[in-house]
């Protein structure tokens, strides 16, 4: 069972965070089926959304155990509105074209990835088991992600421009994912979670290596302006999500599927 | 004539036809449009399952119901590459789809409206192409017999999948009864329709049969899948929209009433509830993808000539 | 108080029809808010949503009242599903770009308002009013829209394009306004309601005389091929309009606003 | 000079400066910034409100929002009208908007994120638009001021409406009264900081003031407004974020926190939660509607010729 040291409501705070970061962007991911470039990637990205859905309900299930109170994932996913919700603006924002999704893939999995290899080190036992599953999943998916993201920033000269401007875009959001708050300081007092600042540093060296193979430019922008999401404050793009995803559940409540 | 009659006189005796080998171009041809009908019909088929995903209404439904759509892109790729040992590329039989040179099934054109139909297709639109495919594992082109067998294993775990959202739908709240009920009468004609129009009608049938590209009629493939499915729905407490349906003891079979084959030409020729968005957005995936496969391109030769470079030097 | 010898029911779905055509157009016209091609336009739109939305309002309360069970304008609004609603589905598609949105503003108001002029003379003294009420807007915006559809249509060589375009994509839907059931027939036996017939012939005089001073073609092709949207057979967008029009009114159940 | 001196002679005197009258060119500059401003700001604001007008929770209530938000666009209409007096086009200043060289309020840069956010808007954002625009009924150029009367009646209603949605939801389930604390929290130094920074650190504040475009100074305004809005708050039964908030007797008025300026110019300088999609989304709706006012023009100029035609027949 989780430290006893950790306030509940902290551990269950933390574990959302982790579960909404799952969801949305398995729900934008999702967005793709039967509309990628080639058919390969609409079987990847397909692939992709199953295995985040998949990691969302790890996380919700223990979540909800933590919690104590009998929701379950579903009503976690289901039950839930924007300003419950933890996760980073990064995953919520529109797709964009294909390149724009794809660099958010590969600039959350670079984050996604570390924290999660840091998170099979975890002194909870649960949350190690369920690291070092999603871990796997999530390596294929940054492989993919950063190998996209090179042939395609060094590509073509509109496929290079196309790549430039989603990472100009999106670069505003990513300061978000290692922003710690007091949520992240007592996981990582506990011995639980990671430093952010830790996985900042990975993700910087992945992130270097990658745009430089790509033939891309970091933008010369502060990373951290877009941020709120983990304390609540989204984008005005989650409510749109929620309505469309919540729609049954919200309309037949407690009808069975 | 003679290589014809040795052609015939092996796919008699139960030989496959592999695709190095001779074959008459009328049986080449009939292939790639019937294995590219089906590869067409997988890819468009992810759209209106597709349409659900984001509002699964929960997260296993969700899983399930990716994980379907999926296989379809899966059972695509397995489809365009037996395609392509015929002759023709990926990338020619997508224009023929965007050009509208190539059909898909038309049961694609129907809309998905409600979640219970999420269960009516794996029930009965899966239920009907399992039913048109079981035979094809025994056609005589060895690609497509052995794509044949790979899809037809997915397709029935599909249909199990959607029998059980119809079961809860109709074992659910009375809101959800009628979903599945109102789900029901939509598909039951356009599923009765998949199977094609009595072979009567039909020029090519004799030859297809002949060269064991098409192994059972329409009316028998119809038949088989009218008397499986009938119980089905019973068992399901939901009522099959045809007030003709009566047993009849001599057949051992159900007498069903023909579904509107005005309908089905009219759809054929584009004037279904979705061709223009299915096609649509399909063209649009393509159109808007360009820039991407055209850049994946570029980097491929990049990286051949950087190959090239280093060795020379 | 209504014609006795019509069933309840009958008139019920009838009421429905002139709310939710009102509702769904009067919600697709709103999206269009901040987002005008003009500010007059912006203003244009936003007033039209406002006279549709209040339409649906007075039909909503006429229907409930017929009903009888005690529901409200708004429960009829918000708390029914896609298959429940009996909107044409011209009014249901995505608006496109704006001569898209005003080529069907032309198209449903020249039936939208003829339908408005016949139920003024209405044997049912509550459905006269309303339509008495509702006629006036709607003839401001039919003129407005003519006038648009032929401006446009006249203007440059794109404009015109764009103008022929959308009508040839909204023609196979504006058949359903006229296609009679036994509802429509019920009511037109009651004396409630004129034949569609009429109407459709008046519509082809206004429609035949704008789109030729428009200098645009009326498209080769039948014009009920989509149809179905009054029993509540919708097309795959009405599903999401409602997942997002419903939300709070779903999510909150029994709330006050 | 002498000119200047009758100029600001008739300003002294409570005399309206009118459009075709000689004024300086500082005077024409400024008033243009400031009414293109406020114009802009009525146009952008028609963003974050219609973010809620097709999720509105009743018939009602849409009703009322969208007339808002039309009246929003009537309001840019005069003050465009007012601004076109002074000699610069409507084009024009949507060119400066859009290209960025003009601003508009950065209170339209913060997301509107729950129904609440309506009430908030209305009874903050526009409670503190009323309190900036009401001494400029008295403003010395004509037009403007003539324009502020007619808003000024508008927002007040409008800054009713939104206290109405606040204390239906401050009176409503505990969701909804979660939702109104936040949206207060979330809403409440934006709010402060509309009246811009203090006056000590302007440096154009002394001439606007001589000239009568200015009436008030920023920290007179943000007091006022401070003064008028916590007992509405407590009212309401919410509280103010601000623990530092206490009632000052000397001033008969309440002492308050400083919002946070650097905000305030990180937000100003485009790094606000919705700068990028605020203005891309005015960029695009100019842009797409592009063929629209061409073909309007192209139209106009043919019936034109066609009516000269016809006279010279």
């Amino acid at each position: 069972m989780v430290a006893l040291d950790l306030d509940r409501q902290t551990l269950f705070d933390w574990l959302l965070r982790l579960g909404d970061n799952a969801l949305i962007l398995g729900h934008r991911t999702s967005e793709w089926c039967g509309h990628g470039p080639a058919l390969e990637e609409d079987i990847a990205l397909a692939n992709t959304a199953l295995d985040l859905i998949g990691h969302c309900q790890m996380w919700y299930t223990l979540a909800a155990e933590v919690e104590g109170k009998g929701r379950t994932a579903d009503n976690l996913a289901y039950l839930r509105d924007a300003i419950q919700f933890k996760n980073v603006k990064l995953v919520e924002l529109p797709n964009g074209d294909i390149g724009q999704t794809m660099m958010r893939e590969f600039l959350f999995n670079a984050f996604h990835f570390e924290l999660l290899t840091a998170l099979t080190g975890s002194t909870d036992p649960k949350v190690s088991e369920i690291a070092a599953k999603a871990v796997k999943e999530v390596a294929y998916q940054l492989d993919r992600a950063s190998d996209l993201v090179v042939r395609l920033g060094d590509g073509t000269e509109e496929s290079h421009r196309r790549m430039q401007a989603a990472l100009d875009y999106l670069w505003p959001y990513v300061g978000e994912m290692f922003l710690a708050d007091a949520t992240d300081d007592a996981l990582a007092e506990a011995g639980i979670a990671p430093r952010l600042t830790d996985i900042q540093t990975k993700w910087e060296a992945i992130v270097s290596d990658t745009l430089d193979e790509a033939t891309l430019t970091r933008p010369d922008r502060r990373p951290d302006v877009h941020t709120g999401g983990k304390q609540g404050r989204h984008t005005e793009h989650l409510g749109y999500i929620l309505a469309e995803m919540q729609f049954l559940q919200r309309a037949y409540p407690g009808a069975e599927w | 004539p003679e290589l014809l009659a040795a052609f015939q006189a092996r796919i008699d005796r139960g030989e496959r036809i592999e695709p190095k080998e001779w074959m008459p171009e009328g049986y080449r041809k009939t292939l790639i449009r019937q294995i590219g009908q089906h590869a067409h019909s997988e890819i468009v088929g992810q759209l209106p399952e597709g349409n659900w995903i984001t509002r699964a209404p929960t997260l296993e439904r969700k899983q399930i119901l990716l994980a379907k759509v999926q296989d379809e892109a899966g059972h695509g790729l397995y489809l365009y590459s037996a395609c392509e040992t015929l002759g023709i590329s990926r990338d020619e039989l997508f224009d023929r789809l965007h050009s509208g040179a190539m059909k898909y099934s038309s049961i694609f054109n129907y809309p998905t409206l409600t979640w219970a139909d999420m269960g009516a297709v794996g029930w009965l639109v899966d239920g009907a192409a399992i039913m048109n495919q079981v035979p094809l594992q025994r056609t005589s082109y060895g690609p497509y017999a052995r794509a044949m067998v790979r899809i037809c294993k997915e397709e029935s775990f599909h249909q199990r999948q959607g029998y059980t959202i119809m079961m809860k739908m109709a074992q659910g709240t009375p809101e959800q009864k009628a979903m599945a009920q109102d789900a029901l009468n939509r598909f039951w004609y356009p599923s009765l329709m998949m199977f094609g129009p009595s072979d009567k009608d039909s020029v090519h049938s004799a030859q297809n049969m002949a060269w064991k590209i098409k192994i059972n009629t329409n009316d028998e493939l119809r038949q088989r899948f009218v008397n499986e499915t009938v119980p089905q729905a019973r068992y399901l407490g939901l009522e099959v929209p045809d007030e003709n349906l009566t047993w009849n003891e001599d057949k051992q079979g159900w007498d069903f009433s023909e579904p509107d084959w005005s309908e089905f030409f009219a759809v054929l020729k584009g004037d279904g509830p979705c061709n223009e968005e299915r096609l649509g957005a399909r063209r649009k995936a393509w159109d808007d993808g360009e820039w991407f496969r055209d850049g994946l391109t570029a980097y491929a030769e990049k990286q051949a000539a950087r190959r090239k470079a280093h060795a020379a030097e």
